[in-house]
């Protein structure tokens, strides 16, 4: 991360001390006695700081989850295996860019590392769809499940994902069988799968990659079953109730973990993951290495059952 | 209500329908449909008895969940199971109404518990499990309920080694119960893995409309898929697509017809031979006996898991 | 078959001895006498048909392989099981014509049934590309061999094409993978195999639905490694040279149950199937069904073993 | 010509290049060649220390089987199979000359006695199965010998569980043995399914050109496929194409970066990093020890298999 990270709406005040401390530093040298206010400002700054990050809403964690500068899944991926090996192509067509798949060492760990990029340059944004895959992307991924299989070598997935495209070609493509195909065959799978939602978790397009033993959850992304915009225009038929949208949806790192469904939330540099993508991707690998490690120790079979149970459970239900 | 009750109410209805005398407004309604495809107005009866397709233009009526079971099932067959359960509140989900107030709604109108009936059936004859879901009710949206329905009824199919006939008609996910209802698009895929790994039958029948989470997981994953004449199915809805790719799409995209001509379906079938095409299909998936010696590895396979459980 | 077969360049003496007899019989009414003529015409062309059809070249038995009257796939499923049910689409985009897949029984047993398809009305036969799958048709056959694997359900194939399609976008959808993967799954299946050249067996595209348990084909029917008109224009440099590249490329029936290649050759009504498609149509099912009924006293294992040695042993070569 | 005869030889070119004296024109051609690319000349030896790749342009010449070999494995460790394996004449094949004559012409032509060298060796102290085909002997064309070679190693790399290194570089089948030479991609294409279901890894490099039964058969089944940069790689020749479909095509079709764009190669490589590539991708793939125990199922079958044998 070169640049600066820019404030993000709910940063406002915060930005405006850091400014107002800017401008009492330049003047430090001639007026050596501001340097108390500058210490007090400090101190307001760094308790603002702390604060605001620790009550935020949920729409706020969204905006840092799809902040422009959030690290993707590339980046991840160059951190924790600076000579990792990217494999292309579904065999029958296309290479999305859109789902980077690869062979990658994490630790003394070989891993099939497979996740959604959404892209940094306008053009690159383009290419990876801002981050939604086709349905050859989802098959580009399958293959290389089936290659985890065969070789015996975990799954890692990251996932940051509008959702999967909502295209022409998308839905003649099938891209409803490539989703359904991907949870089927990570179902079956018999190596461990660890799934990390970095960004945004959205909808069936994320949890085409997302059936794992493991889920885990870095701390400012969210996981959705539509997007809030969605489900504020379809529930509300507004579009300025997304907040409230985030809030009933219970969509965030944390509220998603007293859900039952993810096994561990990962932390962020404070501000988000954007601020400091080294910490942010070596939390992320100490985090996967551990459920790796845990994993290592059960039979295919346990791996495999493990992961159906997992998902057998899930379920709010009565029998009235 | 249940199966019984519908059957008598049924009955009533098409009693009042036999009464010589000046009509209500909703007699006059009950009495006489008008087919949204060609207008005709058709004596509603007569609709009924032909499976609620137009005899005109064959447009294929949506149908409630426990019309396709009279339809599918041979009758007095079909034995619901699971029918006693409910959504709760997981995440206490307010909108412009509560989620319980929008459950308590949902019921009223289709006189159902949820947007599933699963149960184990005769189909001409053939042991069968199956589950009908109902675009009436919420519109056909998934839960936890749905998803816990649909792998208990797969499990309960494995488990008696019976063939596996889901008819998918919905909207998509529940949005009410958010991540949960996500999860049951992994929670039904899995449970069909092991399904799959049997050996056994899965046939998926997609009825007008059938869209989101559904087709993106049990829905497109049928040994056999077989969509209604017209049925509109897909991942994304029309509208979301266009305003994505800023055009106007084709009026036939996403019916069955358009999903045939992109190898999306094994079949296109109407509604009267749907019974009968599903009973041959379950037919000629059993296995004969004796059978040959190369199918004997399965049957290894088959007794081994039989000790397991 | 409803129209009178139309006479092939080789059939023509026959087909002027047949236009004589009826002249004459036009003239019996008024001159008895003729009568003995025509008995002695009728010798002569019973003969010479015999005869004409007892040694016929290579490039005769291509010609009759390629007559556009020539049963194809359809007819003979028809005419196994009235109501086979046929099922579409490779699931993931496409519904290649050109490749038939069903259910059907054949006789006591039920089969899954693949064929490549030329087309009848020249708007049939655009739409099947004159018998020229996609790589979407051999994934669609694919997807039918996994179903025959699961259910345990024999895999009769019908090979009538003049070779895959050679097109742009084929190319692209990576034709040769799509003919090499069904190679390789042909290999892997543990359920009987029977393919039936029953016109034109064109290269990989007819390799494709052919690794069988056992290969038969039809007395006219031809196989070869490529077209002879390719073979003509490569090593002959000259269009004209057919007939020597359909005698050099030995691949008529007989020839190729010499190589050890066929292990029958079904007999044709005389002239060729097309003369008659019941006929055609019943010989190619009591063959079929002889062979199942042979391969079903065999345990899954066995049955792939035979079918890998079959091609494991094929090849000449010498260890200098 | 052996692998030791060729070296030697290559040797000798060498020293001549030395020799400081007027060259005769076959010295200088031996001396000089130009890129067919960016038409610079280039001096042979540089050409050839940058394993035949323009230093200019990066343009890939072809190189022969031996040259390949000597790029990709360790010094002195490749330890050729099969070298004896040579075709006969089953079809008594005459078009304007009979199948024996070209074979014989081929040899003089190539130095080979036939279109691919299979062995054992080391890469980058890795052991492997290698096999390397030779467009310059008979067009890399498959017949009985090609097909049985491939075979015979992917069952020696299956018995000694090493990874399977195969670089194609072929126009097709061979005519000449007309039906045989097809069934070889049956033949390779199944031995390659045995490996494959041993867990074993293969890859499969594609150069400049590689086209027909060979593309459709082991070349396209490699777990991971490797191309050349610029390679031309297909099933029907570009000419075929055109006709068909009464069209021209882009320039860059069937290229190695075109087929990259469709999705059917894994990696593009350039030919300076084509063995440290290779060599990781094989040191990536091999199970270290101990195994994690969900990799133990694996090792159960593997030894089981090993009492079959
Ligand atoms: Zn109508
Ligand atoms: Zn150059």
């Amino acid at each position: 991360m070169d640049k600066k990270p820019v404030p993000l709406e709910f940063e406002q005040p915060l930005e405006l001390l850091a400014q107002q401390i800017d401008a009492l530093e330049k003047q430090l040298a001639d007026h050596p006695e501001l340097d108390r206010d500058i210490e007090r400002l400090q101190k307001q700054y760094d308790q603002l700081r702390r604060s605001l990050y620790s009550k935020l809403r949920a729409i706020d964690h969204l905006a840092i989850a799809r902040h422009p500068q959030r690290p993707y899944t590339r980046d991840y991926f160059q951190r924790w295996d600076a000579c990792w090996i990217e494999l292309h192509g579904d065999r029958k067509g296309a290479d999305d860019p859109a789902l980077v798949c690869g062979l990658l060492h994490m630790g003394a760990m070989r891993v099939v590392a497979v996740g959604t990029q959404k892209g940094r340059s306008l053009r690159d944004k383009q290419q990876c769809n801002f981050g939604m895959p086709q349905p050859e992307g989802y098959r580009k991924a399958l293959r290389l499940f089936h290659h985890a299989e065969k070789f015996r070598l975990p799954v890692v997935t990251l996932i940051d994902t509008p959702g999967a495209y909502p295209g022409m070609t998308a839905e003649e493509h099938n891209q409803a069988e490539a989703i359904a195909v991907n949870l089927l065959e990570l179902s079956g799978l018999t190596v461990p799968v660890i799934a990390v939602v970095t960004g945004e978790g959205g909808s069936g397009g994320a949890l085409a990659i997302g059936v794992a033993n493991r889920i885990l959850m870095l701390e400012h992304s969210v996981y959705s079953v539509i997007s809030p915009e969605g489900c504020a225009s379809i529930l509300w038929r507004s579009a300025d109730k997304v907040s409230e949208a985030c809030q009933a949806m219970k969509m965030t790192a944390r509220e998603i973990m007293q859900l039952g469904i993810v096994d561990g939330v990962i932390d962020e540099p404070l501000g988000g993951a954007h601020h400091d993508y080294d910490v942010a991707a070596e939390n992320a690998k100490r985090a996967i290495i551990q459920q790796l490690e845990e994993l290592s120790k059960h039979s295919a079979e346990e791996i495999r059952r493990d992961r159906q149970n997992k998902f057998r459970r899930i379920g709010a239900f009565a029998e009235a | 209500m249940d199966l019984k009750e519908w059957f008598a109410s049924r009955q009533k209805r098409n009693e009042t329908h036999l009464v010589k005398q000046p009509l209500t407004t909703e007699e006059y309604c009950a009495l006489w449909t008008q087919c949204f495809q060609c207008r005709e107005l058709l004596y509603t009866r007569d609709l009924r008895n032909n499976l609620h397709v137009c005899p005109k233009c064959q447009y294929h009526f949506r149908i409630g969940a426990l019309q396709r079971i009279e339809q599918l099932t041979d009758p007095d067959t079909f034995e619901e199971i699971d029918p006693d359960l409910v959504s709760t509140d997981p995440l206490g989900f307010f909108d412009t109404d509560s989620y319980p107030n929008r459950q308590a709604e949902a019921t009223r109108k289709s006189g159902l518990k949820e947007a599933i009936i699963t149960g184990l059936c005769k189909i001409d004859s053939l042991k069968a499990a199956l589950g009908v879901m109902d675009f009436g009710h919420f519109g056909g949206s998934m839960g936890s309920v749905v998803g816990e329905k649909v792998t208990r009824l797969t499990e309960r199919a494995q488990e008696k080694k019976l063939p596996l006939i889901l008819v998918s008609s919905s909207g998509g996910a529940r949005m009410q119960e958010g991540i949960l209802s996500l999860m049951q698009l992994a929670k039904t895929s899995s449970a069909l893995k092991t399904f799959a790994d049997e050996g056994l039958l899965y046939i998926s029948i997609l009825s007008e409309p059938t869209y989101g989470g559904v087709t993106a997981s049990f829905a497109m994953l049928g040994d056999i898929i077989i969509a209604e004449p017209g049925a509109r199915i897909g991942f994304a809805g029309r509208r979301v697509i266009e305003q994505t790719i800023k055009q106007k799409l084709p009026v036939d995209f996403q019916t069955a017809e358009y999903l045939m001509k992109n190898g999306q379906v094994d079949l296109v079938v109407e509604r009267q031979a749907l019974k009968e095409t599903v009973a041959r299909l379950i037919r000629f998936h059993q296995p004969p006996s004796p059978a040959p010696a190369f199918v004997e590895r399965k049957d290894r396979k088959t007794v081994t898991t039989a000790k397991k459980s």
